[in-house]
């Protein structure tokens, strides 16, 4: 699985500190309606945002008409994919599908709340370090190189090992404090070009508060970017709930991917050939994440013209 | 230079530091006794019997002890290399039962990583800017570091294990064989070892592909590489040094997935019940092992720690720009 | 496949020579040290030390084994005639001296039969071959079941040993009198290879018929299957979900019985009540609950028929003698809601306030939860199952499922409402059962019986009294049995709810003659669980064939 | 002096963009004399560094419209990136704007010198010798050549790439604003020395895109002044600072400071207005809007013609 | 109005901020209203951190600089620093940069609006702005509401000045704003900045090119890694440079009328030692200026890091 598996590439700004994105968000202020024609004549992006809003509105939209609990028992065991049952039944006939779609849930709201706390605290402090400089911005190097070099999913198994509660807003909390390093470095970076713009200086000179000249003055400017790493801390908190839910460390009540790849498992779905089973809740992980990821780029080209097809 | 790497190994200090702290302290201020865990499992069916020997083991462990007298011991015996005693393997010393399951762990891990990252690399370099590459590869790669590592260990486990029956589903080797130089536990050996190794292979593989191609375009747009081929420098030339040049983020890129990298190590093992550090930690979960946990969780840190220094002074040996930098040379 | 029928290659086992199980080894071998019973590697008891006695629970006898007799010589004395022959596998003679100092390792508080000593007075060596002991007090039960379970040490090499390496070394080079020797281990197994000089092939004329042993450490159920399909492994005592699928498709693979349930019973799972809360404490509202527990779904849901539905009484089948049926007819339950209900109702349990939910006498809401470990997924969906049951009743019971080290933490201090426990084995007498339902006095933490806390000195009177009686004096264990299931049924401080297997299924492609239900096969327990050798499993072992 | 080395005639560059061809070079006709030295100035977006990357390579989004390019007689395949090959370095060479950045941060200087050379089919060791001895010239040791590029101030950078660019003794060279962000004395310096290259023949022509005139003054023989991607005006460096005939040249030309005049004494005045968007150019002069000797006639275009002897002007009132 | 007293500031560098920089050395001055003063040097040379020190962008390491009185160092808390630009305002470099590229151009008024004019109506505001635009001489029509990319640098750069005139300012720290334009704009931001010292502003204005400086300014100041080299009135420091870095500035300029050559020839001899210390050359570059004549000083020609004076090497 994989904590912030981050794939070594998209994550702008890393590096040297002129990895790509650095254009995207210095750049960014092209003209809205072309962010819109390229966006919208854009395959990657148009592709990728298909398919996570077929999973979203599967996710949202088909629970209510299943009815029940996504457990119960609904029908003979181990079915394979029938009219009846989309994706056949679990062991002991459960509809794989309805704990698919339910899944599918939990697995958007561990990426929404993961994700969206990462990118918080990742915000925060990297804004802060960036924009203040000096001594703050050296605790705050200090702290993000160590939340950074602690192997995230480590961390979170000795975590969820001893924690009572194991819900899915403690898991999302849990994760989103742990896989925000690389995003505050990559913000602190950005936020540390664009305070040396004279635009800034120009806003302090306007009598402007510092809060008020990161978020109105330099996060704008960077919206693109943040949008970007936001989508990929939101697919890296999915990967890594997978994970946890697979060795049993998810939260016991309910359904999520992870859960069901784990049942599979536990319950020998492989020996068995019961591929329904263990085949539909990674690929479904793998079609969100992936799809987020391809969006991802697609979105950089639209911000980076350079990137553009020529 | 050297206060850099003295800086670098300062934060690496301090969060070993905050490492060991997290991980002394989480058990401890958590419910649950580890030696009842432990003993929980003797079929002691007389409670009098039962309190004695936790009222021994507790001892034997030093959970009697005053916590900060705990903290210190524990960091005294860290540094003596005593990371315990194993609650679940009882009475293995932690750093034994470690030392056990590393080379199998490291067996996978060190051949994934460097083969991933090269050959990710290379492909990704070679599919940038090639048009029909990059449309149809490009989304391969992103689907590829997208797939949670234990599911596509899964799919291979099932598709080329159990359905078509190529490749070994669990263990290190075969369980007919010990141990030896022979071509039959050599091949036994390499059969259990290939899927858990391809699983992580073809998750960082992608990872690093689509990385070094986005890298490799602001390589090839940088000012140097227009000025050379403004002189007429063939392809071939310019892509090297772009080739090059990227492989320096790159291998920040490696620090930072070292982590990711391992818990997925970790996960591929539990699939494949791969003897390595990834069931040990499941199983010192599921046993309530604390000690076990903390010299496993112990473990990985400093190997990450470690890999991380030694890319930091690798990236520092091969950067010219970071050399100079800071030995305070011209800007 | 492994290279698991490999064989030829150097340092590879012959495949036909070869037993290859698993399902007991949890992780990698770690000692050999059969006073840590509950964590020495597989076979460390039965395969190299051994027991004065074994005991056959299927067929309910003694089997002398390093003693040869053993009997009451008074009200308070107990002599054992130990066999002669016997060598430890260094070639010394086993003795009476090593009898009695593996019975005053006791007096050492880490060792777990350390409590023999609060009814034992002295034991002494008469002369090399007779061992006589001088009980404080008679416990009869218990020390027919001491002479079976505890395996007996080398004093010559164990004599110099501190307390810390008594209870807590490795003993990594096992020396032992039995059947087997310790051979190698690595991460995932544990390797043992015949003993040549094993007395029993002389004395018993018995014979182990492997060369050698793999125990394969365990990993997921999943991959003992798929090991156990591939005839990779020959016996595979996990819990195999499905496994029944593939006995009925494999007829290479079986199991004991070769229909539901398919295994033997190995231990009772109880539903543990917290007789400290209300309504917990109102034996009315705990009938009620025990009708409302659809028993029959669970076993044909997660188990698919891996377990049967306990007896009301919760005594194992190899119990049935002492099962009161007359009892069983008058105060037994089943599934069944409407009862569950008028029981309810009768109790003054009734729904007040129109949720669908009855409250208690007092109009007080009920809300309880059932709990038991996250990831012990057949325990989830039964309780899952409970819990839709009781609600149906009204009564408003929720499953949840906390960390297995907080579950043990609230069971020992009773901070719970329900939890189901199978912490008793199978044994040579109920007495252990009783012992572990009625156990007094509560203590503030109850660590291993008695979790829900259930005061009887009438109950515990009685146990102590079966607790003297003589294991040969059947009518007086009945009689005892007798008042005390009618307590239990009447008062059900805990419900018994199904008989977990002794899982065990193996392939008969490499050995055969496993011991089965069928007419022709051994009756022993196919199994390599930890004590389960000491009831007989060793035998299983002389008794296997090779496949032609 | 004497020849033509280059000929540019009715060269038409677009850049292709999603709102249409930009129109950046509108056939620009010019000739440059063997060993001339052009200085090539205009308003900032006027197409000046368009016109030296169509020389030496266009990127991927120009379009080579029409119009030919003869270098000694000789066709450039302006409009083929692979049969222009052969002609870069060796014909054509470049001094990139980017000096500081144009050198490969990872590879030592020489090392990557000798690659370059190497890939052009050059024996390295050939021009060893010379490399140094122009490495000396202009004030550097041949010890740089072990150093990287970051070891370098951006000085020295600078002339590593000037004495890299003419190693082989192109027939052309173009330095687009190469000293555009340095200090004036710097600047002094890489200027001079790069007239000093030519007179030792190190390159036989040299187009010197500033925007500055004073400093194309100083050392260009000739001076072209661009506007709105056409020449306006080409003749001597003299002819032109000191007779301008086309009224833009005449209008920027007025409107620079010169040290010891201050807005006290005398008011200069800038050139009203702004340059025509190239995505959809003016017809005729394009020049009308802000000119305030514009006409009728000027809603034609007016041809680039010779109004003195080596003075080309295009203005129907240039005459 | 604005003094500057052996100001110095020392910014922290190298990899981990154990070296020192001497940006600024005991730098001295004054700003009188309706003054151009001119800050002349190369690149690095201090002039931009003199300007942010002014304007309380940056700390001051050492030295005061004060503004009618108030001590720029001493202005604490948000609310000090508000008032204090009510009075001060500057105007950057490069116009493109000084604007956020995401929101309108007009939005710098805005800024200045919320900041300092809350209870101003919205029609009296729009009237303001478009008279201060007016003054700059730029269509209101053709500005407002349009994106910066979408003006032009000479457009941009006035807007800047616009909005520095809603405040009613006394001094102004143009830095380098006529760097980045084209020759034919240009004339008319310095035209521009002429007329509000007419006015009656202050203006401190940086720059690097001597012809421009001398166009506007009444004082020039020299600067050399961070030191004063010579100052003076502008006409005297441009007709009769004294210190050799001076010199070696003029006569790189380009000149439309001059060669590098005849321009060397046409500056006064140069007798080649310290305008200080004379050709023995013994002091050590350290800012003590001389007045050579009225109002006019100049540095010792010392490397300006200790060592002892000699003509410049470099020249
Ligand atoms: N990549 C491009 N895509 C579209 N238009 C372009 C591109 N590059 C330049 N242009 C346009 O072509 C025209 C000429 O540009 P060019 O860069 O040649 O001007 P220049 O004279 O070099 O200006 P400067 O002095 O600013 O360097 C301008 O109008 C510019 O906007
Ligand atoms: N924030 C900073 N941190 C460290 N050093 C700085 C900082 N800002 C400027 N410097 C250094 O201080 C010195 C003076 O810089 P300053 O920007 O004032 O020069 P300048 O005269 O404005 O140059 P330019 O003409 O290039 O704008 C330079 O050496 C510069 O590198
Ligand atoms: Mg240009
Ligand atoms: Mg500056
Ligand atoms: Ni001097």
């Amino acid at each position: 699985m994989s904590a912030q598996q981050v794939p070594g590439g998209p994550v702008p700004g890393e590096g040297v500190g002129a990895g790509p994105g650095e254009a995207a968000a210095v750049g960014a202020p092209r003209r809205g309606n072309e962010t819109v024609y390229f966006a919208l004549r854009n395959p990657k992006l148009l592709a990728g945002a298909v398919v996570v809003a077929v999973l979203l509105v599967a996710a949202l939209a088909v629970p209510p008409f299943l009815g029940g609990s996504p457990n119960a028992y609904v029908g003979p065991q181990a079915q394979p994919p029938s009219a009846e049952f989309w994706f056949g039944t679990t062991n002991f006939g459960q509809d794989v599908f309805a704990q698919f779609v339910h899944g599918l849930r939990s697995t958007f709201l561990v990426g929404l709340l993961g994700g969206g706390i990462a990118a918080l605290v990742g915000m925060v402090v990297g804004f802060v370090a960036g924009y203040r400089g000096g001594l703050v911005d050296e605790v705050l190097n200090m702290i993000t190189n160590i939340v950074l070099v602690l192997p995230a999913m480590v961390v979170l198994i000795i975590a969820a090992a001893y924690l009572e509660a194991r819900g899915i807003l403690v898991q999302s909390l849990f994760i989103g404090l742990t896989s925000w390093p690389w995003a505050a470095r990559a913000i602190r970076a950005q936020t540390l070009s664009l305070a040396t713009r004279d635009f800034v200086d120009l806003a302090r000179l306007s009598g402007r508060r510092a809060h008020a000249i990161i978020f109105r003055e330099i996060a704008p400017n960077m919206s693109s970017y943040l949008f970007m790493t936001f989508i990929l801390l939101f697919g890296g908190a999915i990967l890594i709930a997978a994970g946890l839910d697979f060795i049993g460390l998810g939260p016991p009540q309910g359904v999520s991917l992870g859960l069901m790849m784990h049942s599979a498992v536990s319950w020998s779905a492989l020996q068995l050939g019961m591929w329904w089973w263990f085949v539909p809740p990674g690929l479904g992980i793998t079609a969100i994440v992936g799809s987020l990821y391809i969006m991802n780029v697609g979105l950089d080209e639209v911000f980076n013209p350079r990137l553009r097809e020529t | 230079m050297w206060r850099y790497f003295g800086r670098k190994l300062f934060v690496y200090a301090l969060t070993f530091f905050v490492a060991v702290t997290i991980n002394w302290m989480i058990p401890r201020f958590m419910p649950g006794d580890p030696v009842r865990s432990m003993l929980a499992r003797a079929s002691v069916g007389n409670a009098e019997a039962l309190e004695a020997m936790r009222a021994y083991y507790s001892s034997l462990f030093g959970l009697d002890l005053p916590v900060w007298q705990q903290y210190l011991n524990f960091w005294g015996s860290l540094l003596r290399g005593d990371l315990g005693t194993s609650v679940w393997l009882f009475p293995t010393p932690v750093s034994e039962v470690i030392l056990g399951a590393v080379p199998y762990t490291l067996g996978l891990l060190v051949p994934a990583i460097l083969l991933s990252w090269i050959a990710g690399n290379k492909f990704g370099a070679f599919a940038a800017r090639g048009r029909w590459l990059d449309n149809t590869v490009l989304p391969v790669g992103y689907l590829l570091t997208a797939t949670p590592y234990m599911w596509l260990g899964i799919l291979l486990a099932w598709s080329l294990g159990i359905v078509a029956g190529i490749f070994p589903t669990a263990g290190a080797y075969g369980f007919a064989l010990q141990p030896s130089l022979s071509w039959a536990f050599v091949s036994s050996l390499v059969l259990h070892w290939f899927l858990p190794f391809l699983s992580l292979f073809l998750v960082a593989f992608g990872g690093w592909a689509i990385g070094m191609r986005n890298m490799i375009i602001y390589e090839l747009e940088a000012d140097y590489s227009s000025y050379l081929e403004a002189l007429g420098a063939p392809r071939r030339l310019v892509r090297r040094y772009a080739f090059r040049n990227a492989l320096l983020p790159q291998l920040t890129g490696l620090a930072l997935q070292l982590g990711t990298i391992v818990a997925g190590a970790l996960l591929t093992e539990i699939v494949f019940s791969y003897p390595g550090l990834g069931n040990l930690i499941l199983e010192a979960l599921n046993n309530r092992d604390f000690f076990l946990l903390q010299g496993a969780f112990l473990f990985i840190v400093l190997g990450v720690l470690i890999a991380n220094f030694v890319i930091d002074v690798v990236y520092v040996l091969v950067d010219p720009r970071v050399r100079v930098q800071m030995q305070g040379g011209a800007a | 496949t492994g290279g698991g029928g490999g064989g030829g290659g150097a340092g590879a086992y012959p495949r036909n020579e070869t037993l290859y199980t698993t399902g007991t080894q949890w992780g990698p071998p770690s000692n050999w040290n059969p006073i840590m019973n509950w964590t020495y590697a597989t076979g460390t008891v039965g395969y190299a030390y051994e027991t004065l006695f074994l005991y056959d629970p299927l067929a309910d006898e003694y089997i002398p084994w390093l003693a040869e007799s053993g009997e009451w010589t008074g009200e308070d004395t107990y002599e054992l005639r130990l066999r002669e022959g016997v060598q430890w596998s260094d070639g010394e003679a086993f003795t009476a001296d090593d009898v009695v100092f593996t019975i005053e390792l006791g007096q050492m508080d880490s060792v777990p039969y350390s409590n023999l000593w609060n009814w034992l007075e002295e034991v002494e060596a008469v002369d090399d071959h007779t061992v006589r002991l001088t009980f404080s007090e008679p416990r009869h039960q218990e020390w027919a079941n001491w002479i079976y379970m505890n395996a007996i040490v080398p004093e010559h090499l164990w004599a110099d040993r501190s307390e810390e390496e008594v209870s807590s070394g490795a003993n990594e080079n096992p020396v032992g009198t039995g059947p087997y020797l310790y051979e190698t281990h690595d991460e995932d197994r544990m390797v043992w290879a015949e003993n040549e000089n094993w007395w029993a092939r002389d004395l018993l004329d018995l014979d182990v018929k492997p060369t050698y042993i793999v125990d394969i450490v365990n990993s997921s159920n999943d991959t003992a299957l798929g090991l156990l399909t591939q005839n990779d492994i020959d016996i595979s005592n996990n819990f195999l979900p499905g496994i029944d699928r593939t006995i009925t498709g494999n007829p290479q693979i079986t199991s004991y019985y070769p229909e539901p349930p398919y295994m033997l019973a190995a231990n009772t799972a109880w539903l543990v009540m917290n007789l400290e809360r209300a309504p917990m404490d109102d034996a009315r509202f705990r009938r009620a609950l025990a009708h409302s527990i659809d028993m029959q779904r669970i076993v044909e849901g997660p188990y698919s028929n891996l377990v049967e539905a306990a007896d009301p009484t919760g005594l194992l089948p190899n119990w049935d003698d002492y099962i009161d049926t007359a009892l069983v007819e008058e105060h037994g339950f089943s599934h069944d809601p409407d009862e569950a209900r008028s029981i309810l109702e009768e109790a003054g349990y009734s729904d007040t306030d129109g949720d669908g939910m009855v409250e208690t006498p007092d109009g007080d809401p009920i809300d309880l939860t059932i709990i038991v470990p996250s990831g012990w997924t057949d325990w989830m969906e039964a309780i899952r199952i409970i819990s839709e049951g009781a609600k149906e009743v009204g009564i408003n019971l929720n499953a949840d499922f906390p960390d297995d080290a907080a579950l043990q933490d609230a069971r020992e201090s009773g901070d719970f409402d329900m939890l189901i426990n199978n912490e008793r084995q199978i044994s040579n007498t109920p007495w252990v059962y009783y012992d572990y339902l009625f156990r007094l006095p509560i203590q503030e933490r109850q660590t291993t019986v008695n979790f829900g806390r259930y005061e009887n000195e009438e109950a515990w009177e009685l146990v102590e009294e079966l607790a003297r009686t003589p294991v040969e004096d059947r009518e007086g264990m009945r009689e005892i049995i007798s008042r005390l299931q009618e307590i239990q049924l009447t008062e059900m401080p805990a419900i018994p709810l199904w008989y977990n297997g002794l899982w065990s299924q193996v392939n008969n492609g490499t050995w055969t003659n496993w011991p089965s239900s069928a007419e022709d096969t051994p009756d022993h327990m196919p199994t390599t669980w930890r004590g389960y050798n000491q009831l007989g499993a060793i035998l299983t072992l002389t008794e296997i064939e090779p496949a032609a | 002096m004497s020849g033509v080395s280059l000929e540019v005639s009715d060269l038409t560059v677009h850049y292709r963009t999603l709102r249409g061809d930009v129109h950046a070079l509108e056939g620009v006709g010019f000739t440059m004399a063997d060993g001339e030295i052009m200085g090539l100035v205009g308003e900032s977006g006027s197409g000046k560094s368009t016109l030296g990357k169509s020389l030496i390579r266009m990127d991927s989004r120009m379009r080579h419209v029409r119009g030919t390019v003869r270098l000694d007689g000789e066709e450039l395949p302006i409009g083929d990136q692979a049969a222009m090959t052969p002609f870069r370095y060796h014909r054509v060479s470049l001094i990139p704007q980017y000096s500081m950045s144009a050198l490969n941060p990872t590879r030592r200087i020489g090392r990557m010198i000798d690659e370059l050379l190497e890939s052009r089919g050059v024996r390295p060791a050939s021009v060893r010798a010379e490399l140094l001895r122009r490495l000396d010239l202009v004030g550097l040791s041949g010890q740089v050549l072990r150093r990287y590029p970051i070891e370098l101030s951006g000085g020295m950078k600078q002339r590593v790439v000037m004495v890299l660019s003419t190693l082989l003794d192109p027939s052309l060279l173009i330095a687009d604003e190469v000293t555009s962000a340095l200090d004036v004395s710097t600047q002094r310096a890489v200027a001079q020395t790069l007239v000093e290259f030519r007179d030792r023949g190190y390159l036989a022509g040299m187009i010197f895109v500033s925007h500055d005139i004073s400093l194309v003054n100083q050392i260009a023989d000739t001076i072209m002044v661009m506007y709105a991607g056409k020449p306006v005006e080409k003749g001597t460096a003299e002819a032109v600072v000191n007779g301008p005939r086309h009224p833009y040249t005449r209008m920027l030309i007025s409107s620079l400071p010169e040290v010891g005049v201050t807005h006290a004494e005398r008011r200069l005045e800038g050139i009203p207005g702004s340059p025509p968007g190239l995505l959809d150019p003016p017809r005729g002069c394009r020049f009308r809007e802000r000119c305030p000797l514009a006409f009728d006639k000027c809603d034609q275009e007016p041809p680039f013609v010779e109004v003195d002897r080596g003075h080309w002007a295009a203005c129907w009132k240039a005459g | 109005m604005l003094r500057l007293d052996r100001v110095s500031k020392v910014y922290r560098v190298g990899s981990f901020g154990r070296e020192r920089l001497h940006a600024v050395r005991d730098v001295g001055f004054e700003v009188r209203s309706g003054q151009v003063v001119a800050l002349i040097g190369e690149s690095g040379s201090g002039k931009s951190t003199i300007g942010k020190m002014v304007l309380g962008l940056t700390s001051i390491t050492g030295g005061a600089i004060t503004f009618e009185g108030t001590d720029v160092a001493g202005l604490r808390g948000h609310r000090a620093h508000k008032e204090y630009y009510r009075r001060v305002q500057g105007v950057f470099q490069d116009p493109f940069s000084s604007f956020n590229p995401v929101f309108p151009a007009d939005r710098v008024f805005a800024l200045i609006r919320a900041e300092y004019f809350p209870e101003v109506g919205e029609a009296e505001w729009r009237r303001r702005i478009e008279e201060s635009l007016r003054v700059v001489r730029l269509d209101p029509a053709q500005v407002l509401g349009k994106y910066p990319h979408q003006l032009s640098g000479g457009q941009l750069q006035r807007i800047l000045i616009a909005r520095a005139l809603l405040l009613d300012i006394r001094l102004l720290v143009a830095d380098e704003v006529i760097s980045m334009l084209d020759a034919s704009t240009r004339i008319d931001v310095l035209n521009l900045l002429a007329d509000l010292k007419a006015r009656g502003m202050g203006i401190l204005f940086v720059t690097h090119d001597l012809s421009l400086g001398n166009y506007v300014s009444d004082t020039a100041v020299i600067l050399r890694r961070g030191a004063i080299a010579e100052s003076g009135p502008a006409d005297r420091v441009f007709t009769n440079p004294l210190h050799p870095y001076t010199r070696r500035l003029l006569s790189s300029v380009p000149r439309l009328h001059r060669t590098w050559a005849q321009a060397d020839a046409e500056l006064p001899a140069d007798d080649g030692g310290c305008p200080v210390h004379g050709r023995a050359g013994a002091g050590d570059g350290s800012a003590t200026l001389v007045e050579v004549e009225a109002g006019h000083f100049v540095g010792c020609a010392g490397d300006g890091e200790g060592g002892p004076c000699r003509p410049d090497p470099r020249a």
